[in-house]
């Protein structure tokens, strides 16, 4: 079975599942959710052994669909973190339901389907029309996702919010194609480093279509100055549609981010400087962007939201060191790493809120007070999830912070070090200041609070999962090295 | 003579006018048919470049593609749009942007 | 295209734009976009792009603004402006949209792209008929350019259904979703006293 | 062997008394005395010892880096044989009062503990075979010293002069290290006694430096000197030995007066070579040595208190003994030489005399302390010599030492000697002071023994006095006994004391020191004869020229004031600058950006327009013109 | 398997088991005690011997590379020695304490024990920075003041600590790319450092990477002016926190700059403007800092302040660079940690008995508690630097190392340095008789009431007060296990 089928089938389960549910509107949304985690499951598993190569692929996707490394990389992800969303999804329900007008979720459960194979197109795109229009079908459907549980004042905010200013970068990204394809004469990847490589090719016009082409992916991966939206959007949504976007969406845009800049930043690219440059500039300024105002944030949920966009500045500057020979791992395998690392923390993260509301609880830094008295396994995970997003050894997030840093030290960026520095050190700040609240027991007098086995064994396995990339990350990078040699191979 | 850049001009003064728009005006609705505007007018430009872009004495059809797709989007994205308006309508009795103002800071 | 027309529909487009952000009532604002866009669609027609200029006319400044005006009857918007204009954010928005204008046209000026005249780049529809590969396999694409007229949406219905059948595929699940959307999101709360 | 008894045997003695003295009880004592007797048969044998070629031995290891050795290696010649003679055996003697003087004291354990601890310190310094070794013993003394002074640690006084002592000793000890310290360097690293005096005398690295900067040979003498400074308590670090009174006084005799505070003079004997070498420091040395011998016989003669007399009496002789170091390097320096093998030193000869006396004064002044129910101002003594005749005869037996009853008493043929090298030094000041010095010696000697063992008695207790049981007065005799003997050749030669050779006294010296005797007798008698109160009454005398309080306010003002300072700039500046000024901005940058996200839309398109026209001006129109 | 890596592994094993639910005192008690044990195993292992033992690496990453690499030298095994004895004290010394407190010094301990027994540079940060939550959470909810007060101080700690780790980071990044050359990166100390013997840096770039090295270890140590979130820390943490931060883990600052910066950057120390920079920051700490403890009107700001200056003597060894000076320093980092932990531990003790430690409202306890008194006159006369406690051995040590390149032509900065530092000596004296003296002496102060601990719980104290006399009767103990020239 190759790859794109599976994708097909993906989308396929989901419109099953809409049917499904329009049909027979009396169904459980806990046979809707397990029947879609299932799907995903088994089209993880599928998508495990199946053929990696494009070869294996149906000739009629070729011209559009890639499948290098970092395409089967970002697949596994979105298949993931689409489960781990599902699963949070049917966690949640029974306080998310209390903000949907018919009391269902049902679309909860079919549209990340769709947003799913959404992301894993973007993940093979070669060209742009093709990375529009999946990048389109994933924005829509979260424009839905968002506003979902529109009984909800934030939520529905959230929604409005995100719809503006999502149309307005889909404008500003469009526009961006419209003068790279001036300027190059071609929509695909390949064809448009081959032109940026070519000297005869016009410096101002292509330097013009990259920067307005990055401005619109720089607001899909919450790039400072286009991360405004995201600390009101992670708020408002529901918890689940938080995660998808924090780690989904935000990849996607990444996997889109390093084929753009594979193709801008080509050896003898004409505009390859000033772009790494911008990249050093924009990077530097989300890490600092996304940790300072964070500080002051009462709010766990936007607390997080804001950590997401400092995560995003230090993947910029992933992006913007370029290939070293002293380092096994590309700028996009250092992205890559630092995602997925990024993974199992922050949906570890939004997991412990998502628990918490399911409780009954708010998302305020002071309702984490005493959690370690109530549940002392909820606090020691949620305790792990922030030591390794704020990158203390040991954990995953130290690891992906190690090599950027590395990375921005090999080339001598160091203001753009120093700023990232900065910023880890105001991470210190608020990552510590929820943890604290966890174990500080004065003045709380609260029962214990309980959470289902499954969620246990989800949260325990993130854990493990963030312990194990920051100790033995081996596996991991080898996956990475050999993909992103493959991918290199490919992309010339 | 009407060169391209007459058209990137246009088609630039356009996208800067929906940008005026969706920053001055206060009625999403109207905020959105300014996106709209910088919407088409981003489809002019590619329709420009792909007229003065000649693949095999023609137009290149695939930016025209990517036109015909745009627009398909944009009206897709209206109407998941105006159903989010109209629910915020329901809830908040107003389309002003300043109804949205809760989350912050 | 003489250069009068062009200025003409030029100004058509711009000047009704203009109107749709300045107008104080939403459905003057409607009307003057949908008249805008039909000055773009003749500048697409301009450009030999016939097709996208009928979709134009028919996919925006019909459908999409038959919507717009749906929803602005439908929710009864008064024209609410009047008194209190966002000073500050108009101020903001024109100083935005005459900073990208200028920046765009040096970027224009600055290259020579932009010099090309639809002279300089005439479409050669004979040559064309032999070097179209497989589309040249269609008689009706291939005789209507030896016949030296531009099979326009045939070429656009080639090219969608050769190279991007998958994202018209694509596009419809988009509509789909778009349409599940809407439902969801304009259903009315049925426990509503 | 023997060596490592000496050391050691005080050391266990010390630590299983001061650790386990609640479980030994009574034990302690034994233990301690026991400890006191053992070694001093050990110091007995050692003496008989015969001289070894190699007199450094290693005794311990202790600190040992590749050619760099600091151990603890014992030094046997005649100096250090005669020095470990008068510490174990005045040791014992004290051991042996105590036992008397400290028997109803509940803490006594832990005096004898101290005091133990004290014995192996000393020990240490007495054998030292480095410097290294000789200071770590240094210190250790001062904290006996500490210990001992403040065994009645619940009087506020006794608590204050415990510290004063320590910490005055540690100023003295700041420039001992230095000293050490630049001879470690000047020497590459080899500090032993033995091989410093080599590289002098033979031309090493040290006998270079003298050549090529003589000012850093006299710093380092000087620095050394200070340690000496603050040991035997010399201007400016003196004041705290009169305070240290406060401890028992058995440890004020063994301690402040015998051996300990001569440890300085012990040590610069040692290392007399260096101040040899350095005419400039030889003569700071004499001067300090003399400006403190009279300063303090000054201050003597205005006390009240039995035993701070005595003290400033201990004050005025080292001064004594320092200034004959001095005078002998400014003798040596004009091209004499010190006669035989192993050369007799004035102040080493001194300081084996007065060991003997001052010991005896002190114990006798315990004696009568303890008679008179710890009542210590003479002026309510008087009348004693009936009440107790023996602590009187033998008290006047050390007082007529100290003030150097010509040709019978020890303390006139040492107290010669110093004179006869002040004299030789070449610098007639010293002399001069010298004799001053003896006067004023015997004259408030004089005056003591008259106020509190003649005329009626003053008060109760001294009406009540009697005399003290015979563990006390043993030892009494037994010093009396040396107080006259100990410089004849009988006693000095086996003892192997460092008596000068004879050479004929010069007449101007023993005419000076008998006039010296009469004068200050004379006088003493005339004045205080029958007399009830002080007929003379000196302000600056009797409050020791004002040093404490100068001394009080140099603290207030170098130490506290600027404490005060430091610490209001610490807290301001280096917090303020490194910490509250960076986090404050930090924290400004964080609210100023989380103002853009105010939650309004316009707002935000708004700053993602700009957005775009920011990067568009950046990319398009900055970075290629800078050349990137 | 080395033996290393149970020593490491059991002190975080033992947290973990305990935050599941096993019992807390014994469990630490047990695990701490094992860990000393074996650590002793080592030592006799190692004695004489030079060179790393007991190395064994489990790679993780091949480039760049990285393992999991343990290894022993002198340095190494003293350390780990002292932090056993820390952690065993001041486990044994907790008393009636919730199940966080053990917790936490396991952690601490543990992440220590890691720091100084790993080989890799990757493992040496990451085990270093393990201590950061357990100290942050113990002084912010657990320490000894108000809550607004404690959490403020807590803060001020972590995020020094925290910035410094990262410029820290930033200087060993810097460290490991300069020295892994064309060929791939590594983070293996041996690697690194038979990089710098056969490929030096130039002596600039040596100056301006040990420099920031210096400034990202020294915040750690509370090297001037980065000094200021030592003391209130130490004064307000809960007593094993304060015990084992200030006796252990702040020397890892001092350990990486022996371990890693010197070997590597020989020459950087000895560059003039770094060496005048570092002289300068240590006379701040010294002298500074003396003052600023001479003024201190509590015992706790008195210890706490006093731990700070005493840094700057280690710094001094450190400066100086020699063999016998790097080796005084290791000597009085151990002789630090064990007195100061010792006082802490003690300060503990009186602060739950007396409920004040203003030394205008104490006095006389030595009256009522003898015991004590001689336990904290160890403490006291250790950090005083009195001969016979390991202390002294240090200090002479760093000042004679100082002093064996010496020209007798005039002093060094360094020299001078070294002659103003021994003013320090004399101002401790000052300010820890001074103490000792309000303390203990005089007449007791009405309405306090000390007794003497029962014999059970003077072990812990007695423990550490024989080690600084045993190791400061001989110290060769410690340099025989430092044969190999630093």
């Amino acid at each position: 079975m190759s790859v794109f089928t599976i994708e097909a089938g993906l989308a396929l389960l989901g419109l099953a599942l809409l049917l499904l549910e329009a049909l027979k509107p009396e169904i459980s949304r806990r046979t809707l959710g397990l029947t879609a985690i299932a799907g995903t499951t088994l089209a993880l598993v599928l998508f495990i052994f199946a053929p990696h190569d494009s070869a294996s692929q149906p000739a009629f996707i070729q011209p559009w669909h890639q499948l290098d490394s970092l395409a089967i990389f970002y697949k596994g992800f979105a298949l993931v973190i689409t489960i781990l969303v599902l699963w949070l999804t049917l966690e949640c329900a029974p306080y998310l339901t209390r903000f949907t007008v018919d009391g269902k979720l049902a679309e909860m459960f079919s549209l990340p389907l769709i947003v799913c194979a959404g992301m894993m197109w973007m993940a093979s795109a070669r060209d742009l029309v093709t990375v529009f229009v999946a990048l389109e079908l994933v924005t829509v459907s979260f424009y839905v996702l968002v506003a979902f549980a529109r009984k909800s004042a934030f939520s529905l905010e959230a929604g409005v919010k995100y719809l503006i200013l999502g149309a307005l970068s889909t404008g500003v990204l469009v526009y961006g194609i419209a003068w790279i394809y001036g300027a190059t004469g071609t929509m695909s990847f390949d064809g448009i480093a081959k032109a940026l490589a070519n000297p005869a090719t016009s410096k101002t016009t292509a330097l013009f279509g990259a920067a307005v082409l990055l401005c619109g992916l720089g607001f899909k991966v919450a790039a400072a100055p286009f991360h405004m939206w995201v600390p009101d959007v992670y708020q408002g949504a529901p918890t689940p549609v938080t995660a998808f976007l924090s780690v989904g969406s935000k990849a996607a845009g990444f996997v889109v981010l390093t084929r753009a800049l594979d193709a801008f930043l080509v050896e003898g690219s004409i505009i390859g400087s000033e772009i790494q440059a911008l990249l050093l500039v924009v990077g530097s300024l989300t890490a600092l962007l996304g940790s300072l105002p964070a500080m002051f944030q009462t709010s766990v949920k936007r607390l997080l939201a804001y950590s997401s966009i400092s995560h995003a500045g230090y993947l910029l500057l992933a992006l913007a060191c370029r290939e070293s020979a002293r380092f096994d791992l590309s700028s996009g395998g250092i992205v890559a790493f630092y995602l997925a690392t990024y993974l199992p923390m922050t949906v570890l993260g939004f997991l412990g809120l998502g628990l918490m509301r399911a409780n009954g609880l708010g998302e305020d830094i002071k309702d984490f007070t005493g959690l370690a008295k109530r549940n002392p396994l909820l606090a020691l995970l949620m305790t792990l999830s922030f030591a390794s997003l704020a990158g203390l050894p040991l954990t995953a997030g130290f690891l992906g912070k190690l090599f950027v840093f590395l990375g921005l030290a090999d080339h001598g960026y160091w203001g753009a070090l120093s700023c990232a520095v900065i910023a880890a050190a105001a991470g210190f700040y608020y990552y510590f200041k929820t943890i604290l609240a966890m174990y500080t027991t004065e003045g709380t007098d609260v029962p214990a609070l309980t959470f289902s086995v499954p969620a246990k064994a989800v949260a325990g396995a993130l854990a493990l999962a963030i312990l194990i990339l920051g100790v033995y990350p081996k596996p991991l990078q080898s996956v990475l090295t050999g993909k992103s040699q493959a991918h290199k191979v490919d992309s010339k | 003579m009407i060169t391209l850049g007459h058209y990137l001009v246009v088609s630039g003064m356009l996208f800067s006018l929906g940008l005026a728009g969706v920053i001055a005006r206060r009625n999403i609705i109207i905020v959105y048919m300014c996106l709209e505007m910088m919407l088409s007018a981003a489809n002019l430009a590619l329709v420009g470049f792909s007229r003065f872009h000649l693949v095999n004495g023609l137009p290149d059809y695939t930016a025209q593609s990517l036109v015909f797709f745009t627009i398909t989007v944009a009206a897709a994205e209206v109407a998941v749009g105006l159903a989010i308006i109209v629910a915020l309508f329901r809830s908040k009795q107003s389309v002003d942007v300043e109804s949205v103002t809760k989350l912050q800071g | 295209m003489p250069p009068l027309l062009f200025y003409l529909f030029a100004l058509i487009t711009l000047g009704f734009g203009f109107l749709v952000v300045t107008g104080r009532n939403p459905v003057t604002c409607a009307l003057a976009l949908a008249a805008s866009f039909v000055g773009l669609a003749a500048l697409f027609l301009s450009l030999d792009a016939y097709f996208i200029g009928v979709i134009q006319i028919l996919v925006y400044a019909g459908a999409v603004m038959v919507l717009f005006l749906f929803i602005i009857m439908l929710l009864d918007i008064k024209s609410e402006e009047g008194k209190k204009l966002n000073l500050p954010a108009i101020v903001s928005g024109v100083l935005l949209a005459v900073l990208l204008t200028l920046q765009i046209i040096a970027v224009v000026g600055s290259t020579e792209l932009a010099q090309k005249t639809s002279q300089d780049t005439p479409l050669s529809l004979t040559e064309a008929a032999t070097k179209i590969g497989k589309a040249a396999a269609l008689p009706t694409i291939s005789n209507d350019l030896k016949a030296g007229t531009l099979p326009d949406a045939k070429l656009i219905g080639f090219t969608l259904f050769d190279q991007y059948g998958f994202h018209l595929q694509v596009i419809g699940l988009l509509l789909l979703v778009g349409t599940i959307g809407v439902v969801v999101l304009s259903k009315r709360e049925r426990s509503a006293p | 062997m023997l060596t490592s008894i000496i050391l050691l045997l005080p050391f266990f003695s010390a630590l299983l008394i001061l650790l386990g003295h609640r479980q030994l009880k009574g034990a302690a004592v034994l233990i301690s005395v026991g400890s006191s007797i053992i070694s001093f048969i050990a110091c007995l044998v050692l003496l008989a010892a015969a001289d070894d070629k190699d007199n450094t031995k290693l005794l311990l290891p202790f600190l040992d880096i590749g050619d760099f050795h600091a151990n603890i290696d014992v030094l046997i010649d005649k100096q250090s044989r005669g020095m470990m003679f008068i510490v174990s055996f005045i040791g014992l003697l004290v051991h042996i009062f105590s036992l008397g003087y400290m028997k109803d004291d509940d803490a006594r354990p832990r005096f004898f503990g101290s005091l133990s601890l004290f014995m192996f310190s000393m020990t240490g310094i007495v054998l030292a075979g480095n410097l290294i070794m000789m200071f770590i013993f240094w210190e250790l003394v001062g904290l006996s010293s500490y210990l001992l002074i403040g065994h009645w640690y619940q009087k506020a006084s006794a608590a204050e002069a415990c510290k004063k002592a320590f910490l005055t000793n540690r100023i003295g000890d700041f420039g001992f290290m230095i000293g050490i310290l630049l001879l470690f360097g000047l020497n590459k690293g080899d500090v032993s006694f033995d091989n410093l005096r080599d590289a002098f005398v033979q031309g090493g690295p040290l006998f270079d430096a003298q050549k090529s900067n003589p000012g850093i040979i006299t710093a380092a003498a000087l620095c050394i000197f200070m340690g000496a400074v603050g040991k035997s308590a010399q201007f400016p670090l003196h004041v705290w030995l009169p305070d240290a009174m406060e401890g028992p006084t058995p440890v004020s005799a063994l301690i402040h007066a015998a051996t300990m505070v001569a440890a300085g003079v012990y040590m610069l004997v040692r290392v007399s070579f260096l101040i040899e070498a350095s005419p400039l420091a030889a003569e700071i040395i004499a001067g300090i040595g003399c400006f403190t011998a009279v300063l303090a016989a000054l201050m003597a003669t205005q006390q009240n208190d039995i035993k701070r007399v005595l003290a400033y009496s201990t004050l005025s002789q080292l001064g004594y003994m320092v200034m004959a170091v001095g005078a002998v390097a400014m003798h040596v320096q004009h091209g004499h030489e010190l006669h035989g093998p192993n050369p007799g030193h004035p102040a080493m000869f001194h300081l084996y005399t007065h060991a003997f006396f001052k010991a005896l004064l002190f114990l006798g002044s315990g004696a009568i302390i303890y008679a008179c129910h710890h009542e210590q101002d003479i002026w309510k003594m008087g009348g004693l010599r009936k009440h107790m005749p023996v602590t009187f005869w033998t008290f006047l037996i050390g007082t007529l030492a100290l003030m150097g009853l010509p040709w019978i008493t020890s303390g006139f043929w040492s107290k010669e000697g110093i004179l006869g090298a002040a004299y030789d030094s070449g610098c007639s000041i010293l002399f001069h002071a010298g004799t001053l010095t003896a006067v004023l010696t015997s004259f408030y000697m004089m005056r003591l023994v008259i106020v509190a063992f003649f005329g009626k008695p003053r008060t109760e207790s001294a009406h009540h006095a009697s005399e003290v049981p015979l563990i006390m007065l043993l030892p009494l005799v037994l010093l009396a006994v040396f107080s006259i003997f100990s410089a004849w050749d009988g006693f000095a030669t086996p003892l192997q004391a460092l008596k000068p050779a004879h050479e004929p006294p010069h007449t101007t010296v023993l005419f000076a020191s008998i006039a010296a005797f009469l004068i200050g007798t004379g006088g003493a008698i005339y004045l205080y004869r029958g007399k009830d109160k002080d007929p003379v009454s000196i302000k600056l005398f009797a409050n020791k020229f004002y040093f404490d309080e100068i001394y009080a306010v140099i603290v207030r003002i170098c130490q506290d004031r600027l404490a005060w300072i430091v610490t209001a700039l610490e807290r301001v500046l280096v917090d303020g600058l490194v910490a509250r000024l960076p986090t404050a901005i930090v924290a400004r940058l964080g609210a100023a950006t989380r103002m853009l996200q105010g939650g309004h839309l316009q707002g935000y398109t708004f700053l993602l327009g700009g957005g775009v026209i920011a990067v568009i001006y950046l990319v398009v129109f900055v970075l290629p013109r800078l050349g990137h | 398997m080395s033996v290393l890596e149970i020593i490491i592994a059991l002190p975080l094993l033992a947290a973990l088991a305990i935050w599941l639910g096993a019992p807390a005192r014994a469990a630490s008690l047990g695990a701490t005690s094992i860990n000393l044990i074996l650590v002793l195993y080592t030592a006799v292992q190692y004695w004489g011997k030079t060179g790393l033992a007991f190395t064994y690496s489990r790679p993780i990453l091949e480039n760049p590379s990285l393992s999991f690499a343990v290894g022993a030298d002198g340095i190494s095994i003293i350390l780990a020695l002292l932090t056993t004895l820390v952690m065993l004290a001041a486990i044994w010394q907790i008393h009636d304490r919730p199940a966080i407190f053990y917790v936490s010094s396991l952690l601490i301990g543990g992440g220590a024990l890691g720091a100084f027994l790993t080989t890799d540079i990757f493992f040496i940060y990451a085990f270093h920075e393990l201590a950061l939550i357990p100290t942050f959470l113990m002084i912010a909810l657990h320490g000894r003041a108000e809550p607004a007060y404690r959490k403020a101080v807590a803060w001020k700690a972590t995020i020094y600590l925290g910035v410094g780790s990262l410029v820290l980071l930033a200087g060993l990044v810097w460290l490991v790319l300069e020295f892994s050359g064309g060929s791939k990166l590594t983070f293996d100390l041996e690697a690194l450092r038979s990089q710098a013997k056969l490929n030096p840096l130039p002596d600039s770039k040596q100056a301006q990477i040990f420099f920031v090295l210096l400034l990202g270890f020294g915040s750690l140590v509370s090297l001037f002016p980065f000094h200021s979130w030592a003391a209130p820390a130490y004064a307000t943490a809960p007593t094993p926190v304060a015990m084992l931060h200030s006796g252990v883990l702040k020397k890892f600052g001092l350990y990486g700059l022996i371990r890693i910066a010197l070997p590597l950057l020989p020459h950087g120390v000895h560059v003039e403007w770094v060496q005048n920079a570092l002289l300068l920051m240590l006379l701040g700490n010294i002298l500074v800092m003396g003052l600023v403890t001479i003024h201190a009107k509590r015992l706790d700001d008195t210890l706490a302040n006093s731990s700070v200056m005493h840094m700057g003597y280690i710094f001094l060894g450190i400066a100086a660079g020699t063999d016998i000076a790097l080796k005084g320093a290791v000597i009085l980092m151990f002789a630090h940690g064990i007195s100061i932990a010792l006082l802490f531990g003690l300060l503990g003790r009186m602060r739950n008995q007396l409920g004040t430690l203003e030394y205008n409202k104490l006095g006389g306890l030595a009256n009522h508690a003898p015991a004590f008194t001689v336990l904290f006159a160890f403490g006291t006369f250790a950090s005083i630097g009195l001969p016979g406690l390991t202390n002294f051995a240090g200090e002479v040590l760093i000042f004679l190392g100082n002093f064996t390149e010496f020209k007798a032509g005039g002093l060094t900065h360094l020299q001078w340095t070294v002659i103003l530092a021994l003013w320090g000596v004399v101002m401790s004296a000052v300010y820890m008789l001074r103490a000792y003296r309000s303390i203990f002496h005089g007449s007791p102060a009405t309405g306090l009431f000390m007794i003497d601990p029962a014999l059970s719980q003077r072990v812990p104290f007695i423990m550490l007060a024989a080690t600084l006399l045993v190791t400061g009767c001989c110290p060769w103990l410690l340099l025989n296990l430092m044969k190999s020239a630093l």
